[in-house]
Formats: structure tokens, C-alpha cells, sequence
């Protein structure tokens, strides 16, 4: 386990859609020992706890890594004032990313705000990986072109079909498997979504990963706040999602 | 010159300096930042008898300068503390505080009697965790029981053993005076006052618990007041916690009366803080010119 | 369409909305600002039997979102509030709760008397106040006597009685039940948390009384938890109030159990807090599609 | 009793000397209501309680008024980072001002960072005005400029003599009392000055006005935390600083 904490440059701010922000930190220590799908605690000035946001994308060459959010409440609210130039207070990497294996094919779904940890892992994945990302509607969409950009596929859900077709990822992964089956899915988005996708992979027999919230603390595995059900040898533990996740097997999960 | 050590019932610690049981696991989060020898010991997560998965999630909120938490001393019970834990921790050159609680005194004696002959330098009895149905702060509101289980461990001990108050009483002092008429080397304060946040979106507590315990910046009046009081009322060495973040504020608890400092929630703002608040101690000495910071030690003269 | 009426022991209040006692003065220096017809009610200045001078400055000191004072209950004595403050108020299309504390259970009971026949609409029995000797947080830890000092004031008094409680014990739903068997027609909570700061500087505590009463967003959590207690334990309404400073807080205390609600601290630091909070409230309603805001009294649904 | 709340625009900023700075904040409703040895009370954010801080100077014609504070704590330190353009958010003008009395002559004694309320009411007695300042040395001194420029004659004092004359301001004003005998004297600076200042007026039959100093929580003399000891009557009392005051004839104060 090893992590860094400091006060870092943010060298770019973009707004991705309206209350979703793109930042890029440069942070080289962190970005060398970050990898895809772990995440960051965030110092939102003025309140006491940190905000978990994981790590969009890592450049180890220029030393940076994107974190993308979205404005869900006051934390949020305040870290979206940060601009370009400022300082950025984070601990970071944190907790177990997604497995990279190399030469197998991926399919990452992200649903919502869940899309961002999809673009650091599909592009470890590069071609052999399809991207499948669900939003609202077209204005919500976010990041399709950093997928393309690294040679991924996209399949692009909309619920109100504004854009790409309309209806849930899980359709479309289905369909996806049928065409093509891959070697092991990974997703993050809302829990009814992953339950269902994990659902999906045991049916198919592929293998599964999915990223979990929980509220947090101390995000390291001290406080053991961030408790998830999970099952370890056939008995049901309460795992911590900061450390032992926030990805994990979806066969460990217990979705209520 | 060492100005901060510290001799806490006997024990010597080379600061007064300790994080807080449960905001620090054993420490093993912390040892890439530092090295836990900069601490004057940890009190580590409270540890009963059994392997406990505590309450189920969420448990914690956020508040206005502090948080609630309701994690329901989830551990791996003490005979994996004695064997994985502590084999580990007493590489680390820093004070090794046990802290246990049980649901009954029973419990509390055996947990205790586990502990006997072990490398552990304290004992950290908690009758005032507020997350759990049995035990816990139904100890720490009652004198007489508060002082039963007190004795209870304290006859199964050979370490000097610390009792940590619950803030959630008319008189903590009147518990102070009875775990010390019962043989308390130490107390320790305050534990979390009891507190519910709600999710005016969806009706719902935050907490899966319902309510949960509030600890952070916010609480550190009260834990000053209460140190003061109890520092005040009883001959036991006090050890003060309760929103301690800054140098500032160990100095202002100590002065209230509290030898010994624990910082808990704090560290989860910033994990550097316990040795941040070291290095202040450390200078504020030197500043002052203050040869041990013991003498500082409650000197807060009242009006 | 008025979303925001609320009936409270029988008294009708245009909207939850009340300024809390002490920080308030009697309204005359808010004028200036808004009209007072904006608010629900007004609890006055806590008044005596006699004008009372107070303790001695400082009174104040400030924490982690929150403050700690010391007034001591410094007013003019209640032949002034009937002959000088009411006239006044009447005039001001609001509710007026007028706050009253005694040092002896006949002092209050007096006091009572002699509102008889005024034209206040409510009294509210201060028993938690920890900033007085005698009376003030006494009666309030003790379940008896806050029982008989709630019976004595019935007893004397016309108007509806609500108790107000102190935060300072183990158990507050046991303070409630006793004053609601004795007659209290509501009761409201909390008063302060007893607390302490101490400038490191001179080593002598900031508040000149030593300690003082902890209020503002700091207690909220606490007085969260309590209105909820004591909703779930009396049949009485309850007025809650500590640390409500937005809409969103009044939301859940209000859900938590609080029929009506007091809004204290928050005005120093934005003396437009409470009529924000009505306007809040009010578009709260409008978006919900609440036809009145007593629908959210009490709703958690806890887990 | 008439007083605004708001966020007002702070039109330009000055370091006075270290850790001492002037702002200058576009409120034209405030400035229009505002006499000299008023109050504002300041929001420093992330703090609960707002910061009691003099208006230094009012300028109804610009719509203006001067605030210079010193870093004494955090909050202060928090004031000091607002800059030219951003907003501060005051409740003033607050209190008692100083008595302003056409023709007659007055001596302005100020010690410290009690010398910027001097400014206002020395420039409303003009040239019938002296202002004493004493300051603890040549790098603390401030605002004698602004004396001059309003046609004040200015005694500069530093405790140990390294700008104008060695000593206390209670010398000077000794001294000045002799030369040329005020009809009223204002003071504002530590307690003990105070007390001093308030025994040469008595002695010499001079009518003076002090300003004191207390914690506020409201600043509007609802909250009654400000409370200072008074003669009123001939019986002792808790007047209150934020509302009675800050001003008060030396006469009714109790000096402890
Ligand atoms: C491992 C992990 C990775 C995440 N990655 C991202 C990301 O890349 N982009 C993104 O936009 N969001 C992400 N989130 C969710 C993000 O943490 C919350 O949206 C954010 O904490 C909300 O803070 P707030 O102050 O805006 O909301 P508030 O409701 O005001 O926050 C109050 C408290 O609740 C906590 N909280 C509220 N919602 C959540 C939540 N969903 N998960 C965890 N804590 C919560 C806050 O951290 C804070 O302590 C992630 C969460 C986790 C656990
Ligand atoms: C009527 C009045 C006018 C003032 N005018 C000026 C002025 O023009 N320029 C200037 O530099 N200072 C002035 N002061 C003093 C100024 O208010 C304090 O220096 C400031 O409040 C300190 O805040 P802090 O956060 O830096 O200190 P901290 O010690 O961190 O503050 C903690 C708390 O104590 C209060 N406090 C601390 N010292 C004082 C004090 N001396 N008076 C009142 N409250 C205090 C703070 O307001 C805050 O609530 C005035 C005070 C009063 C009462
Ligand atoms: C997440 C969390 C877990 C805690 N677990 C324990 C525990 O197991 N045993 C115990 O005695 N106290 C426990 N506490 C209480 C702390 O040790 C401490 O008494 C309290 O948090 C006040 O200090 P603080 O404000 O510095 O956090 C816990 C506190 C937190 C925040
Ligand atoms: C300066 C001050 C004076 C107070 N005076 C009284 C009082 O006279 N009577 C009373 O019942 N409560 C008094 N209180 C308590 C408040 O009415 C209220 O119960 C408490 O402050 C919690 O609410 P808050 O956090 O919104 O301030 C006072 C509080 C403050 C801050
Ligand atoms: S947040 Fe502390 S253990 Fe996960
Ligand atoms: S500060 Fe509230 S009365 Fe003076």
C-alpha cells in the first residue's frame, strides 16, 4: 500500500457537460503509482471530510492524472470552483484498481458519472476493449471521444435515445456478448445497474469487476466507514470499499 | 532536549501524542507517510472478544466541522489482535494502547485476562462507545456499573488500565470519580456525543444505525470543559481527546488538564496531523522555553 | 396559499419560524432589516423576576463552527418586558413566546403569575440554562424537579407552557416524559452544550465564567437526535432548535420531529437567516407539493 | 438604529505597514449612514462569528468607507487574503459614533491599530483638530498622511523612538492639553491607555470620549455578549459595546 498526499497543480479545467468537470493534476508522484480505477480524497475547503472521485485517466509521462465529477452536493459544489493554477489538496492513489490482462478482450460499461473510471481501464485495454456508457440524454454524454481517441470501441446508451440508441447498457452488453464475448467485464455505475451486469457475466460466464461507492472517512482502511457486504469463503464479511476495493469481483458482492 | 516526553501512569511516552482508537486501524495505513515511531503510541481499534463485522453501512455523515460515525467496533477479535496485530505493532517503537470493550463485564475481564503477559503497555477500557446495542455507553451513563467493570478488568489486568468516558451524561465527573474509587489508573475523554443527521431527500438517516457518534473540530469545546471538570475532581492522570486537530489545540487541552492527547477524526482531514501536532508541541516548547511539556499540564487558571 | 401555518399548542403561527431566545434581544434591533410580521414568532430575552445584569464580559468565544456564551440571563426583570418590550411587540403582527427562567421553583412560578392576562401567546420555561448558579441547569438534569417547576408554572400560568430542556444529560427523554406528566403543554430543545475555550496565550479561559453554552451548526447533529428521541417518546408537539441555519436544517429538524422551530446562533452570522429560512421553506413546499409544512413533522422513516 | 447587510465591492487595497492593511469598500448605503467611530462587523469565511473592525473613514461623495484591520488571529489573516474587486460581506455601519462639535477643538489620541478610527473624526474637526498616534516603533506607524492631508496637526509617538518623539501618547497629550486646551478629547487604544487618558481629561475638566473594545457575537445589541461596566445613575451596569458604544464618555466607564 502506498500512497502520496499533497497539495498539487491543477494544469487544466474543462467543463464536460453542464455541472461535470474535467481536471488534470499535476501530480508525478501520484501518477506513477496510480493505476486504472483507483481513486483520489478530495479536500473540498470549508468541510471537514474529504470527497472520493476516482482517477479518470493517468499520464505517467507528463505526471498527471484527470479526475472527472460531477456537482451532486455542497463538496462538489465548492471543488468546481477550482481553477487552473490552483492548488488541489488530494490523497491519492487509493485502493485496488481494475485487473489488466493482457491481450484479453474488455468491455467497460460506465453508466452516469460512473463512466469516467472506464476511460483509464478501456484504454489499457486499447483495441481489444469496447467502451459501453449510458446517460440521461445527450447532454449528459461525456467522454466518448477520449475512448475513440485510444482505439476503443463505443457503444453509446441514452435513456431518452437523444443520442446513440435509446435504452440501458445492459441491453446493449448483452447484445455486445452475443457478437463478441469478451474475457472479462468491468463497470461502474449505479448499484441496480451492476447488480445486474454482474448478473449478465455469471449467466455468460465471464468474468466480472465493479466499482463501489460507499461514504467515506479516511479512505486508506483505517476507520473501516466504508463497509460493503461482500462474501469470503462462502461466509458473508463486511469488506471496506477504500481498501479492499472500490473494485471488486462481482461474485464477492452482496447486492441488497 | 527531549521536551516532549511524557510518563502516563507509569508508562514513558516520548510525546503525549496518540491517535485515537478507530481512526487509525493499527497503523499499517499510516506507514507510508511516516513512521509510526513519530507517535507517541496508538491506541488501536477497540477490540473485543470476539471477531465482530459491525454495522451495516453507511456509517458515516458528514457535519458542520465534524462527522458521525457508526461503525460498531467492527474487528477481528482479540486473539487475531494478540497474534497479527500486535507482533507487528511492537516493531514500531511507539506505545501500544489496547482498547477493548465488551458487552458484558464478564467479557470485559476475559478480554483483559487475554491481554495479560502480552506486549501491550496500557489498556484503554471503552464503556462509552455509542454504536452498540449491549455494553458500550450502558456502561459509561451508570456509576455503579461503570465502576464494576472497571474493577472487573482492573483485577484481571497487569497493565495499567485507562477508561474512556462518554460525554453523553449529566456528571462525568460523577463517573470519573467512580472508576477511579475502583481503581482506574487513567481516564480518558471524551468518547463521541451521540448524534442523527437525515437525508431531507430521501427521509432517511444517514446512518444505517439511525444515529451515531459526532467527533471532529465541532465536539472540542465540550471535551475541553469536560477534561477541566474531570482533571479537576479526580487524582488518575486524564487523557484528553475530542477534536483535537491543531498544535493549538493539544496545547489548550492540556492546559485544561490532559497529560496524554489523542486525535482522532482530524486525521481523516489531513493524515499528517498527529505528527504535525508533534512538531508544533516541539516548537511551542522551545518558543516558550518550556523544558517538559508536562508543565503545561492543567494550568488554565480559572477566573 | 399559505403552506407555512402551523398550529403549535394552539397557538397559530403564520410559519415554524422563530428566532430563539437570547439571540434576539426582543426584535426592535432586526427591524431595520425586515419586518417582524416576516417571522413566525419571536422568543424573547430569557426574563427574571428582577432586572439581572449578567456575568462578566468576556461572554463570548468562538469554536469550529459554533460559539460558546456566558450572558447569564442579563435583562431588564419582567415588570420591564410587560410595561416597555410588550407594548412594542404586540404591535409587530407575530407570536410572542416570552422566555422566563427563576432562580427557585416559586420564583417561576411568580413570573408565570405575572403574565397572566398579558397579551404574550406562549411561555416558554427555560430549565437548561447553564450559565446561572441557581435554577437554570439544575432544574433541568433533574427529573423531579423539572417536574415540579413545569407543575408550578402550569399551575400559575394562562397561557400555554412549553419546557425548554437541556442538552446536559444522560437521558433528555426522561426529562421530557417528567415534564410532559406534570402538564407541559411542549416542550423544546436544546439549550447550549456546556463548553470551554482557553487562550493559550495567557492560559486563562476566553469566557470570564470560565464556561459557557456551545450553539451553532457545531450541536446540530445533537439537537437532530434529541428532537428525534424525544418526538418518538412524548405526545406533546416539540419546537426543536441548535445549529439550524439553512432551510435544508429547518427540513430535518422538522422531519426529525420538530413541529416548530427556533433559529439561534446562525443570526449573528446572517442576520437575514431566519426570513431566508421562511422563503425556503416556502419554495420547498411549492416544489414538493407540500400543502402544508406540518405534512414533514416527524416523517424519518428510520432504518 | 438603521443599518444595511451585503456584499459589497472592495475597490482597492493597501498594505499599511506589516500585517496592517486598508481597504477601501463601495457601499454607497453604508456610507451614506455612516459617522465616524462606527463599526462594521465582517464576515471572514470559514469562521462563525464576524470580525468588529472600525470604519477608518467615510467618503459619501465616492460612496466609500475605509476599513483597516490588523492580522491579529485567524479571522483577520482570512480578511486579509480578500483583494481588490472581490466582495465582503459587512453588516455596518454599527454603534456609537464620536460627537462631532462644530467649531470647538479636539485632540484625537490613538494608540496602535486604535489610531484608524481616529482618522474620520479627526478629519470632521479638521483644522481644530490634533492627532496624537503612538505607535511601538518607526515600522508600525500608519495614517499620518491621512491627518495631514485633512489639515490635522499630527504628534507621532513610538515607544522607543524611532519615528517622532519617545513615549506614550499620555506625554504628548499632556503636553498639548498645556499648550492649546481641547474641548473634548477622543481616544481610542489599549485599556490602560484608555483609563490614563480618561484621568488627564477628568483632571483638567476636559470633556473626552473613548472607544472600547469587547468580543461580539451580533454586533446590534440583540445578543448581549458585548458587555462592558458602566455608571449610569450613579449605580454600576453591563451597557453593551456593539450598541452603547463602541463610544462612550470616559465618565461613565469603568475602568477595571
Ligand atoms: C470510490 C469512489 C469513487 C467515486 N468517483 C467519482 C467520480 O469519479 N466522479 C464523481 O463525480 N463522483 C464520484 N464519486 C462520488 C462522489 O464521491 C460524491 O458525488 C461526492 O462525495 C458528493 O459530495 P458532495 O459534497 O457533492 O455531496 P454531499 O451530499 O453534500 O456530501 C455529503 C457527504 O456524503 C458523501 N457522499 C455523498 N454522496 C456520495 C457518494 N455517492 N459516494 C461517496 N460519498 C458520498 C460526501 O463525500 C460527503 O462526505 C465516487 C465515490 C466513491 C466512493
Ligand atoms: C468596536 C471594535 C472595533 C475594532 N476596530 C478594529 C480596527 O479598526 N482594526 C483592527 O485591526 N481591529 C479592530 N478591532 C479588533 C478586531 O475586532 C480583532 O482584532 C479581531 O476580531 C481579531 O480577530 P482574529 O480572527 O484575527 O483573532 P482571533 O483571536 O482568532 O479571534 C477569535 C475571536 O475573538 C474575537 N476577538 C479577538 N480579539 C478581539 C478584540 N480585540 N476585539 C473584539 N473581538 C476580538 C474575534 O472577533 C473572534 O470572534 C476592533 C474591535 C472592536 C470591538
Ligand atoms: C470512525 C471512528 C471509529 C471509532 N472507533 C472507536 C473505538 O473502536 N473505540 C473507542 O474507544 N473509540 C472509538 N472512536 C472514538 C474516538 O476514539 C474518539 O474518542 C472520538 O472520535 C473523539 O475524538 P476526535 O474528535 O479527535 O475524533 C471512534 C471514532 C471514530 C471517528
Ligand atoms: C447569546 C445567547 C444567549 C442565549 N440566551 C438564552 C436565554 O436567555 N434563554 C434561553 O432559553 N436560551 C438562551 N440561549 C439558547 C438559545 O435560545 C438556543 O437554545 C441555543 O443557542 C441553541 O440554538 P442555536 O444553535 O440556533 O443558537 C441563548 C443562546 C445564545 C447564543
Ligand atoms: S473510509 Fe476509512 S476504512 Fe474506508
Ligand atoms: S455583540 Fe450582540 S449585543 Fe453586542
Amino acid at each position: 500500500m502506498m500512497y502520496k498526499q499533497g497539495k498539487y497543480q491543477i494544469v487544466s479545467k474543462k467543463t464536460l457537460a453542464k455541472g461535470i468537470f474535467d481536471i488534470e493534476v499535476l501530480c508525478p508522484d501520484v501518477a506513477e503509482l496510480a493505476e486504472a480505477g483507483q481513486f483520489a480524497q478530495v479536500a473540498a475547503e470549508g468541510f471537514f471530510l474529504r470527497r472520493p472521485i476516482s482517477i479518470c485517466d493517468i499520464d505517467k509521462d507528463k505526471g498527471t492524472i484527470r479526475l472527472v465529477f460531477e456537482i451532486r452536493g455542497k463538496g462538489t459544489e465548492k471543488l468546481a470552483e477550482l481553477n487552473k493554477g490552483q492548488l488541489i489538496d488530494i490523497i491519492a492513489p487509493l485502493g485496488k484498481g481494475f485487473k489488466v490482462m493482457e491481450g484479453k478482450k474488455a468491455i467497460c460499461v460506465g453508466g452516469g458519472i460512473g463512466v469516467p473510471p472506464m476511460v483509464g481501464i478501456a484504454k489499457a485495454y486499447g483495441k481489444n476493449a469496447v467502451a459501453i456508457s449510458g446517460f440521461r440524454n445527450m447532454a449528459a454524454v461525456i467522454l466518448q471521444e477520449d475512448f475513440k481517441a485510444a482505439g476503443v470501441e463505443t457503444i453509446l446508451c441514452t435513456d431518452d435515445g437523444s443520442a446513440g440508441r435509446k435504452g440501458f447498457v445492459t441491453d446493449a452488453l448483452e447484445e455486445q456478448i452475443a457478437k463478441d464475448k469478451p474475457d472479462i467485464i468491468v463497470a461502474c455505475g449505479p448499484m441496480v445497474m451492476l447488480k445486474r451486469i454482474a448478473d449478465i457475466a455469471e449467466k455468460n460466464g465471464i468474468e466480472c469487476q465493479v466499482s463501489l461507492e460507499q461514504r467515506m472517512a479516511c479512505g486508506v482502511g483505517a476507520c473501516l466507514v466504508c463497509a460493503c457486504r461482500t462474501v469470503k469463503d462462502g461466509k458473508e464479511i463486511h469488506s471496506h470499499v477504500c481498501k479492499d476495493g472500490p473494485v471488486f469481483d462481482s461474485k464477492e458482492v452482496v447486492f441488497e | 532536549m527531549n521536551r516532549l516526553n511524557v510518563n502516563f501512569c507509569g508508562v514513558d511516552f516520548k510525546n503525549p501524542i496518540v491517535p485515537a482508537s478507530g481512526t487509525y486501524g493499527y497503523g499499517r495505513e499510516y506507514e507510508c507517510l511516516y513512521p509510526l515511531s513519530k507517535l507517541g503510541g496508538i491506541s488501536v481499534k477497540g477490540t473485543t472478544l470476539h471477531r465482530r463485522e459491525g454495522n451495516p453501512a453507511p456509517r458515516v455523515a458528514e457535519t458542520p466541522s465534524g462527522m458521525l460515525n457508526s461503525v460498531g467496533l467492527q474487528n477481528g477479535g482479540v486473539d487475531k489482535f494478540l497474534s497479527y496485530e500486535l507482533p507487528n505493532l511492537v516493531t514500531k517503537d511507539t506505545r501500544i494502547i489496547a482498547n477493548i470493550a465488551g458487552s458484558t463485564i464478564e467479557e470485559c475481564a476475559e478480554l483483559a485476562a487475554k491481554l495479560k503477559g502480552s506486549d501491550i503497555d496500557m489498556i484503554e477500557l471503552n464503556i462509552s462507545c455509542p454504536n452498540v446495542k449491549q455494553g458500550g455507553a450502558a456502561f459509561g451513563t451508570d456509576c455503579t456499573i461503570a465502576g464494576q467493570v472497571t474493577k472487573a478488568v482492573k483485577d484481571n489486568s497487569d497493565k495499567p488500565v485507562m477508561v474512556k468516558l462518554s460525554p453523553n451524561v449529566t456528571s462525568i465527573v460523577d463517573i470519573a470519580k467512580s472508576v477511579e474509587a475502583n481503581g482506574a489508573d487513567a481516564v480518558s475523554l471524551i468518547n463521541t456525543l451521540l448524534g442523527m443527521r437525515i437525508d431531507i431527500n430521501t427521509g432517511r438517516p444517514i446512518l444505517k444505525n439511525n444515529v451515531g457518534g459526532l467527533s471532529g473540530p465541532a465536539v472540542f469545546p465540550v471535551a475541553v470543559r469536560m477534561v477541566w471538570q474531570v482533571a479537576n475532581a479526580v487524582n488518575i492522570p486524564v487523557c484528553g481527546m475530542g477534536g483535537v486537530s491543531t498544535w493549538e489545540d493539544a496545547v489548550e487541552i492540556m492546559m485544561a488538564g490532559a497529560s496524554l492527547v489523542q486525535v482522532g477524526a482530524a486525521i481523516f482531514n489531513d493524515p499528517f496531523a498527529p505528527v504535525k501536532i508533534v512538531d508544533g508541541l516541539q516548537k511551542f516548547c522551545e518558543d516558550k522555553g518550556i523544558n517538559n511539556i508536562s508543565e503545561i499540564v492543567g494550568t488554565v487558571k480559572p477566573w
